[in-house]
């Protein structure tokens, strides 16, 4: 009676499971058909007997004790996948019941709308509340007057191209999660067709710069990114930038913050186009589970950047003076580098003949 | 809902056109909705009793027939392999002087005309008629390879070729056993009513076959069997209903022939043998037994599974015997309900387009001629002129009149064989094909060979068939447009013998004509169309088909077309409402009482207003109401036994026990000659001449004969006993017999070929080459058993239904079904290319489908197929755009030899193959 | 109000694609657009059953839940439709769907997989009945012309019924009564029941659909 | 000519002329006197000209049979040619489908009919492109006012034509129907300007 059943097939850790399908890719195409090891095929491997028999199909014989309508099994609950033949070519149309669909529903109506409003949301209240806290942070030296350089053109032209792109990736993306809710009521169904079309050629036609700067920022960076104990320090000292803090812990070109925004961004931003890129391929290495698993990827992933990304901007140009000018015009100043990059610093300032000595790291800070 | 609005253009009138589906023998009513000339939808046919509105894939896709671009539209000539567009009159007058010149040369029977079971009653019988003008028997079609055998074994069985019950009738069968069909795929309207009947009457459903089908799934009981060994499992049956004495003793006693000699060949068939040889459990056979015998009246269908073979006549004979014992023919639920193939290929049949007989089953006995020539009104002189080389004595002449033709499963071995093989005057150089595919006989390797000799080939048909692909050829080859069905009318039979009038729904596409006007243009260029259509009204140049259908009525005495007319018919079609949807009997209007499509026999004039007959054989019913006995065909004795029924007879017979048929004779001594009226008795003694006696109910042109059996509550044909042993057969009780490659070489020697014999023009060499393939060892080398089969989307050599895009998309390639184990075994995935190669020279290159479907050494593939051939993709050789959407290697690339030898039926069912990767 | 439900007798259903030819066949759905298609489980084994699907117009659907334009609309009669107008050919309704329905003429997603569509039930979309418009975009409008679904119309061993879900359903136990067997409508419990633990409950938590 | 009160301007005249040649070698392959006329084409100035001057010129550079086998492979071929030139084709993918039902329908209207020796459907490219021209210079009776032309052409032309002229602008093997391609597409381009300007 219970018909084909299959267990779904991306049951378990979705991330596995994309793990599992990339990797399925990548064997996919560079293995030869792994059949070819199995038996020798040869059809001279002699007779085959043929092999006739008989069926008595229960299934289809009448249950004497079948007697009232009200017995007759109508809603019968099919839980799992079930996948059968289908004689068109379109695989995917073999599936009968895909109860993924449900899981997948729940997470883009409920899941991914919460999670985005909660994770953004919480991000930009806990902005307001340490810029209330904390105010801005300024050079407590005050502005030196002598820059120093700190990012080259094709540096600044990679990160405002993934800056951009991914601005726009960001609210186009949005647009389409929430503009249902947020934008039909306001403009009608006809104008938020328009906008969400152009939002999505947009969102598709982003992404390849997005890449490409990642990519490039991801070689020139790299090396400044790689986590050292200066960052352990770093961290103790939650950057130094809790009120009151004067003491700017040693760093390096970047600091973990920033390194962690770096590799934020490099490696979400990657798995961010590759789930992006096999969504604009719907179904060309994988069935609906998976699509609905790159989609679930993509989904979380753009909540959780999106909102590094808010705090990143937040500190770049709000948050912390003189900051902004290491992207807007590729300098810094001095004092602003010595006291938020001292190690970097180090090795970019003018050669001088007197170093003074060095105030021991005190635990307590001083009150200004 | 309340103001409707109709899906079409709204401005424009609307036309309701009634039609028959043009795929399958169910004939579904066909609804179209017209607007100007343009078949804009299609509609359920909801009156048909029959279908009641629904159809299958092929059915509901009916409406492409006339839309799709795929179709031949102007004639054209091959020249120098390229296409080219010829006028009609230019390409009447070239084709025409090129089968002239072939007929002065070499004799009219160097033409081979072969003809299409799709095509109306009318254009049948036109093209039978057409080639009797041309001189020559070799005229035949799709039967041939479709269902020669099941007509032969019944009709030798019990009286006539067709289907004794019908569709609807199965609704009160109380047991239904499938043999050798799967009307899931091939027949699926049917279903509809087979499985009515089960649920109704929860019947059990048994299904035979060695392939897990479709039809299968419904089963109750299925028996995989070892493909060719039906007649050790039907024996192995019987051989239970014996033991148990579940047969119907009186039955037998009253209404059947000879079956304790069938009893004697039973007794071989203990159920451990059959299980040996067949594979069957010998258990669920026994079940089987019981089931049929408990569950009366149980009905038996088969189909191809049963009839495809080097033993189908004897395959047919061994189901009906097994019907008769248990005493299920002849009753409402139960009889032999054999599922004819095309959607006309029952009524093609009875137009006796076909290589042994003239119209209506006459033979081709001297007696049968003059009959025709009586109905034609030409003199038999004449028509015995027409045949053979001109300066050949009439001796010679009246032979060739009277010999079977060469039939359509061999006709390049007319082509190709030597002068002393061949019992007529010269090869065949000329051929042409009205409606018939080109990869749909066995053994196409010769089948090209014979193709590139041909000096002539003309292709009649709506779409370029694999003849026309044929790229051996570059010259000599014709393709002219013909319509189909949808763009002509005319009337058609279905499987159950109802016989349905079908509108023109809108007019030939292009330059296209109907069959009518080429067959016309065609004769009158050959020179004989004053004669064919003396009575015959032409319009223009198109002949009418109502006239065509009246000489039908005229001289189609024997399976009783004398009662419907085309009146009658196209009223049965407008009143298909009033018709009970099981019995299929009206119930109120004009038509109350007649059984919907007047299924044949239907007697007497049609102001007689015969219902038809919806069962044949039925004793419960007066013969004026659809009644019947077994035909007495036979003679009325045989070693001192008689041949007559004994205490059996139709309800209201005046003679209460067997009769013979009704000749003069017959009814000088019952003293019923007095009943005729002057004016009949003139026409039997027109007819009869000086020995008046002779003349049968069945040349009786003035119908007096019948009417006054009739009269008598007598059946005309007489009132006989069916015979279980038919004498006049090569095997007079059903023999298993191995196929000719069989995967038990071991059985041979006891279950042998039948010997080498020559009929049909030709030698016949099954034994030879069994003998052959036993002692080269052929089984080792290719271990699989192949057998084919049908696709529910596409028909026939699928020329049609390829080209059809809502169709072609359903399947899009071709492929063989193989066991799974089989495929772990060769390292073969579900999906992957293989190699399928036959032991006589043909292999193809499709995909696996790997599945329970086939048993174990069983491989399966659909014929529908061509475009590829032996591996190669031949798509590119098409002219731009005119390739089907899906293209495939045809199956019969790889059948082999083997023929019944009753009808040369050829074996597509069975033979030996090779599996390999590729 | 009638409640318009598909209910595919599987005990019926003998793959022959007429209902999937018959829907192509009014609506001329170019190839590769499935409506509809027949699925066989357990092909070539004792327990196979054949299972014609198209859209089931479920109750609260998840595909409209999904649609981010929100260009599904449920008719009086549960006919679940889409403005094509609306649809920005995006896919989600194709994941969120339980059964696969909706279909896309494009496999890529650059500038969209053109326009979704979908078994209208025979009933059009948003455009005047039976409009050209209307027929060029859903095929044409039978529920207007006060027909029932082709499909279902033309299927050979009337598997596959269209009509009022209490008719449906009265119907099916009936014939499960009187043969004796039967194996549920199948994907009914998946689109119409809405009080069991199974059923999709479209947007709960946003409360629109 | 025309009997129409208006007189036909000689601008109308070219047009239909237009619409003729296109129809007539497309309706038949053109045989050789026809082609040793279109042979002598020159054109004149302008895009159009060009247009008409390559036909000229490739018809001048083809020969009668050659064009016929080209006409037969493009448009008749075996079940069908490369090209199918129908209205309801290009719309629905089908011959003879509800396009045809319109044109039909129109032609009533307009009190025009398929001549019954014309075995193709009137949704034919040359039977729409002469009706064109009958519309515009009124050779069959009364010419037909420019919204009554803007009409035809909108609802039988503009929708399929161009991209049937493109297709056969695009053909290898024909520089002829090639030729003609072009100025169908050109021509229906221009046309489809002008009655925007109405
Ligand atoms: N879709 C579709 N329908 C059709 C047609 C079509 O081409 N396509 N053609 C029509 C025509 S012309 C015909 S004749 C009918 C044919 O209709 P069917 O005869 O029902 O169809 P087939 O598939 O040829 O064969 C039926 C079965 O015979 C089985 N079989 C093979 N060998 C044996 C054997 O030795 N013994 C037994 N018992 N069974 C065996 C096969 O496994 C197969 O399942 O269908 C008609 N309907
Ligand atoms: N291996 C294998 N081979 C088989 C079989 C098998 O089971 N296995 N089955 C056999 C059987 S049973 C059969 S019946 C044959 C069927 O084989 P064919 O009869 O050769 O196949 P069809 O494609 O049905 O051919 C019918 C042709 O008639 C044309 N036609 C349709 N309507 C008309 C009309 O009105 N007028 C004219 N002039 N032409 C028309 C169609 O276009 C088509 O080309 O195949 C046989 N071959
Ligand atoms: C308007 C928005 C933005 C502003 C004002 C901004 C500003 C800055 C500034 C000032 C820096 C330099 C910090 C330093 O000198 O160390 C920086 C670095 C960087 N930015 Fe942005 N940025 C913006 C958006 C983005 C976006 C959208 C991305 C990524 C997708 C991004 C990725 C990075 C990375 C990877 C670095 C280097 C690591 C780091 O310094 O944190 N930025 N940004
Ligand atoms: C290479 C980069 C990217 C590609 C190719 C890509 C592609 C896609 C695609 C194809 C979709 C499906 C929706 C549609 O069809 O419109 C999508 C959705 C989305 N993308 Fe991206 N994307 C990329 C990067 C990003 C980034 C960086 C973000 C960042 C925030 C983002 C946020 C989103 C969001 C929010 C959605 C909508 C999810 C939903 O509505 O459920 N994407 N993306
Ligand atoms: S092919 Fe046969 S079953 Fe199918 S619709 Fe036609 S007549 Fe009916
Ligand atoms: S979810 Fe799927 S089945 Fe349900 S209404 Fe939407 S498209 Fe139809
Ligand atoms: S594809 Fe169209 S209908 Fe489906 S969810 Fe996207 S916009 Fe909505
Ligand atoms: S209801 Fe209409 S649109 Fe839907 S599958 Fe059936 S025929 Fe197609
Ligand atoms: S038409 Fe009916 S029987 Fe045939 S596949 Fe469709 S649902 Fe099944
Ligand atoms: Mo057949």
């Amino acid at each position: 009676m219970t018909p084909t059943t299959r267990r779904p097939r991306w049951a378990g850790f979705p991330i596995a499971a994309f793990v599992a399908v990339l990797m399925s890719v990548a064997v996919g195409l560079g293995a030869p058909d792994a059949r070819a090891q199995v038996g020798d095929g040869s059809p001279e491997a002699g007779p085959v007997e043929t092999e006739p028999g008989g069926l008595t199909l229960k299934s289809r014989t009448p249950d004497p004790n079948l007697t009232s309508p009200d017995q007759v099994e109508l809603y019968v609950p099919h839980d799992d996948q079930v996948v059968g033949r289908v004689s068109i070519p379109d695989q995917k149309l073999a599936t009968l019941v895909q109860p993924e669909g449900r899981t997948w529903r729940a997470f883009r109506m409920e899941g991914l709308f919460w999670t985005a409003i909660g994770v953004i949301g919480v991000t930009v209240l806990g902005l307001a509340a340490f810029f209330l806290y904390r105010g801005r942070i300024r050079i407590s030296a005050g502005r030196s007057g002598t820059w120093i350089p700190r990012f080259s053109f094709w540096e600044r032209l990679a990160h405002w191209t993934a800056a951009l792109s991914f601005i726009s990736l960001a609210i186009t993306g949005l647009i389409v999660t929430f503009g249902r809710y947020a934008l039909i009521p306001l403009i009608g169904h006809d104008a938020f067709t328009a906008t969400s079309e152009v939002a999505k050629y947009v969102h598709n036609f982003s992404g390849t710069p997005f890449v490409f700067a990642i990519l490039f920022m991801l070689v020139v960076w790299i090396k400044d990114n790689i986590p050292s104990r200066a960052d352990w320090d770093w961290l103790r000292h939650a950057g130094g930038v809790l009120k009151g803090a004067s003491y700017h812990p040693e760093t390096e070109r970047f600091n973990a913050g920033q390194k962690g925004i770096f590799w934020a961004v490099v490696l979400g931003g990657l798995a961010m186009s590759v789930t992006g890129y096999l969504m604009l391929a719907p179904f060309a290495v994988t069935g609906v589970g998976g699509m609905q698993i790159f989609h679930v990827v993509h989904g979380l992933l753009a909540v959780l950047l999106t909102a590094i990304i808010i705090a990143h901007i937040y500190i770049g140009t709000l948050g912390m003076e003189g900051a902004f000018d290491a992207m807007g015009r590729g300098e810094v100043d001095e004092n602003w580098a010595k006291e938020h990059h001292r190690g970097w610093y180090e090795t970019k300032r003018p050669p001088r003949v007197y170093q003074p000595p060095r105030t021991p790291p005190g635990e307590v800070s001083p009150a200004e | 809902t309340e103001a409707k609005a109709d899906a079409l253009v709204a401005t424009e009138e609307k036309q309701l056109k009634k039609g028959i589906c043009t795929h399958c023998s169910v004939g579904c009513t066909v609804v179209g909705e017209i607007q100007n000339g343009v078949w804009v939808q299609q509609e359920p046919g909801w009156d048909s009793p029959i279908s009641q509105g629904t159809h299958c894939a092929k059915g509901a896709s009916v409406r492409e027939l006339t839309k799709g671009e795929r179709r031949v539209k102007y004639p054209l000539k091959l020249v120098d392999g390229e296409w080219q567009r010829i006028s009609w009159d230019q390409a009447i007058e070239e084709v025409g002087d090129r089968l002239l010149r072939i007929r002065s040369e070499l004799g009219p029977d160097s033409v081979f005309w072969l003809g299409s079971a799709k095509f109306s009653n009318e254009t049948a019988y036109l093209l039978r008629k057409f080639a009797a003008f041309w001189g020559t028997n070799n005229v035949d079609h799709q039967a041939r390879i479709c269902h020669s055998t099941t007509v032969a074994g019944v009709a030798n069985t019990w009286g006539y070729g067709a289907m004794t019950n019908s569709y609807n009738d199965i609704q009160n069968s109380k047991c239904l056993v499938i043999i050798g069909g799967n009307p899931a795929e091939a027949h699926p309207v049917a279903m509809q009513h087979m499985l009515r009947g089960k649920e109704r009457n929860r019947a059990p459903f048994i299904v035979i076959d060695p392939r897990f089908t479709r039809t299968a799934a419904h089963a109750t009981e299925y028996v995989r069997i070892r493909p060719g060994t039906d007649i050790p499992v039907v024996w192995g049956i019987l051989w239970h209903i014996f033991e148990n004495g579940w047969e119907d003793k009186q039955y037998i006693a009253q209404r059947v022939f000879g079956m304790d000699e069938v009893r004697a060949e039973v007794a071989k068939w203990t159920p451990d043998v059959v299980e040996e040889v067949s594979g069957a459990p010998a258990e669920q056979l026994r079940l089987v037994a019981e089931q049929m015998a408990k569950n009366r009246p149980s009905t038996l269908i088969w189909c191809m599974g049963a009839t495809q073979k080097t033993v189908g006549t004897a395959n047919v004979r061994a189901f009906s015997i097994l019907q008769l014992a248990l005493g299920n023919i002849g009753v409402q639920g139960g009889g032999a309900n054999i599922y004819r193939g095309h959607c006309n290929v029952q009524g093609a049949t009875d137009m006796g387009l076909d290589v042994t007989s003239l119209p209506s089953y006459y033979g081709l006995t001297e007696g049968a001629w003059k009959h025709w020539s009586r109905v034609w009104d030409v003199s038999y002189d004449a028509m015995m002129d027409r045949f053979g080389l001109a300066d050949m004595p009439r001796e010679e002449k009246k032979k060739l009149m009277e010999l079977k033709g060469i039939p359509t499963t061999r006709w390049f071995d007319g082509v190709l064989a030597e002068d002393d093989e061949l019992d007529q005057p010269n090869q065949i150089r000329g051929m042409v094909v009205l409606g018939h595919g080109g990869n749909t006989v066995t053994r196409m390797p010769d089948m090209l060979k014979g193709m590139e000799k041909l000096d002539t080939l003309v292709v009649i048909d709506p779409h370029p068939t694999t003849f026309a692909a044929v790229r051996q050829r570059r010259n000599g080859t014709y393709i002219l447009p013909s319509c189909t069905q949808f763009e002509t009318d005319g009337s058609r039979v279905c499987s159950n013998r109802s016989i349905q009038w079908s509108q023109k729904f809108v007019e030939p596409i292009f330059e296209s004509k109907d069959d009518y006007t080429i067959l016309y243009k065609l004769a009158v260029k050959l020179g004989f169309a004053e004669d064919l259509f003396k009575h015959i009204k032409v319009e223009g140049e198109r002949p009418l088909p109502e006239d065509i259908t009246r000489e039908i009525n005229r001289g189609a005495l024997s399976t009783g077309y004398t009662g419907s007319s085309p009146e009658r018919l196209k009223l049965h079609m407008v009143y298909q409402h009033t018709f009970d949807r099981i019995t299929m009997q009206a119930t109120s209007g004009p038509l109350k009482g007649e059984y919907y499509g007047l299924p044949w026999p239907c007697w007497g004039y049609p102001e007689w207003r015969h219902p038809g007959s919806p069962v044949l054989y039925d004793t419960s019913k007066h013969v004026m109401e659809g009644g019947g006995t077994f035909r007495a065909r036979f003679g009325v004795e045989r070693d001192g036994q008689t041949l007559l029924a004994e205490g059996s007879f139709s309800r209201g017979s005046e003679i209460e026990d067997g009769y013979p048929e009704f000749t003069m004779a017959v009814l000088k001594k019952l003293g019923w000659d007095r009943d005729l009226t002057p004016g009949e008795l003139a026409v039997i003694q027109q007819i009869g001449g000086p020995d008046i006696d002779k003349v049968s109910w069945d040349t009786d042109l003035s119908l007096g004969i019948m009417r006054v059996a009739i009269k008598h509550g007598c059946l005309p044909y007489g009132n006989a006993k069916a015979r279980a042993v038919a004498w006049n057969l090569p095997d007079p009780v059903p023999i298993h017999r191995e196929p000719i490659y069989t995967s038990r070489p071991d059985l041979v020697s006891k279950y042998p070929a039948i010997e080498n014999r020559r009929d049909f023009r030709l030698p016949h060499l099954n034994r030879g080459v069994q003998e052959a393939a036993v002692q080269a060892d052929v089984r080792t080398k290719f271990p699989f058993v192949y057998t084919s089969g049908r696709l529910v989307e596409y028909e026939g050599g699928g020329e049609e239904t390829r080209s059809n895009r809502w169709l072609a998309e359903l399947q899009q390639t071709m492929f063989v079904e193989l066991n799974n184990r089989d495929a772990d075994e060769l390292g073969v995935a579900d999906g992957d290319w293989v190699w399928v190669s036959g032991p006589e020279e043909g292999r193809a290159k499709v995909k696996a489908l790997v599945t329970e479907r086939v048993g174990r050494g069983v491989i399966f593939m659909p014929f529908h197929f061509s475009g590829f051939w032996q591996g190669e993709d031949l798509r590119s050789a098409y002219p731009a755009g005119t390739d089907p959407h899906v293209l495939g290697e045809p199956a019969n690339g790889i059948t082999t030899y083997g023929y019944d030898p009753v009808t040369f039926m050829q074996e597509t069912k069975v033979t030996l193959c090779r599996v390999e990767r590729a | 109000m009638a409640r318009m439900k598909f209910l595919c007798d599987s005990e019926r259903c003998i793959e022959c694609n007429a209902c999937v030819t018959a829907c192509k066949n009014e609506h001329e759905v170019p190839w590769g657009m499935n409506r509809r298609r027949v699925i066989t489980l357990e092909d070539g084994q004792p327990g196979e059953r054949s299972v014609s699907m198209a859209c089931m117009h479920c109750t609260e659907p998840p595909c409209a839940a999904v649609c981010p334009v929100d260009c599904f609309y449920q008719t009086d009669d549960g006919i679940v439709l889409h403005s094509k107008d609306l649809c920005i050919g995006c896919g989600y309704c194709f994941y969120a769907c339980p059964f696969g329905a909706p279909q896309y003429p494009q496999a890529s997603n650059f500038g969209g997989r053109g326009k979704m569509d979908k078994c209208t039930y025979c009933a059009g979309g948003p455009e005047e009945d039976n409009s050209e418009v209307e027929y060029q975009k859903y095929g044409t409008n039978r529920i207007a012309e006060g027909k029932l679904p082709l499909c279902a119309e033309m299927c050979s061993t009337r598997s596959l019924m269209a009509g009022d879900g209490d008719v449906l359903a009265e119907i099916y136990k009936e014939r499960v009564v009187r043969r004796g067997y039967g194996s549920g409508a199948w994907g009914w419990s998946v689109a119409y029941r809405t009080d069991q633990r199974d059923t999709f409950e479209p947007g709960r938590a946003i409360g629109t659909t | 000519m025309s009997e129409g009160v208006v007189a036909l301007t000689e601008a109308d005249a070219n047009r239909a002329r237009v619409y003729m040649l296109l129809a007539a070698v497309l309706a038949q392959p053109p045989n050789k006197d026809l082609l040793s006329r279109i042979g002598r084409l020159n054109g004149g100035d302008g895009d159009l000209g060009a247009a008409i001057g390559a036909v000229g010129r490739t018809a001048a550079e083809a020969d009668a049979d050659q064009v016929r086998r080209q006409f037969d492979r493009l448009f008749i071929g075996l079940s069908r040619g490369e090209l199918v030139p129908y209205a309801s084709y290009y719309r629905t993918g089908f011959l003879q489908d509800r396009p045809l039902i319109a044109v039909r329908a129109d032609l009533k209207r307009l009190g025009l009919a398929r001549v019954r020796s014309v075995p193709e459907p009137e949704d034919h490219i040359a039977a729409l492109l002469e009706t064109m021209a009958v519309l515009i210079d009124g050779r069959f009776g009364t010419r037909a006012d420019e919204l009554e032309q803007l009409r035809f052409f909108d609802t039988h032309l503009a929708p399929w034509a161009p991209r049937f002229f493109t297709d056969l602008s695009a053909v290898s093997g024909s520089p002829f129907y090639a030729a003609v391609g072009a100025l169908g597409s050109l021509l229906l381009e221009i046309e489809a300007e002008a009655f925007a300007l109405l």
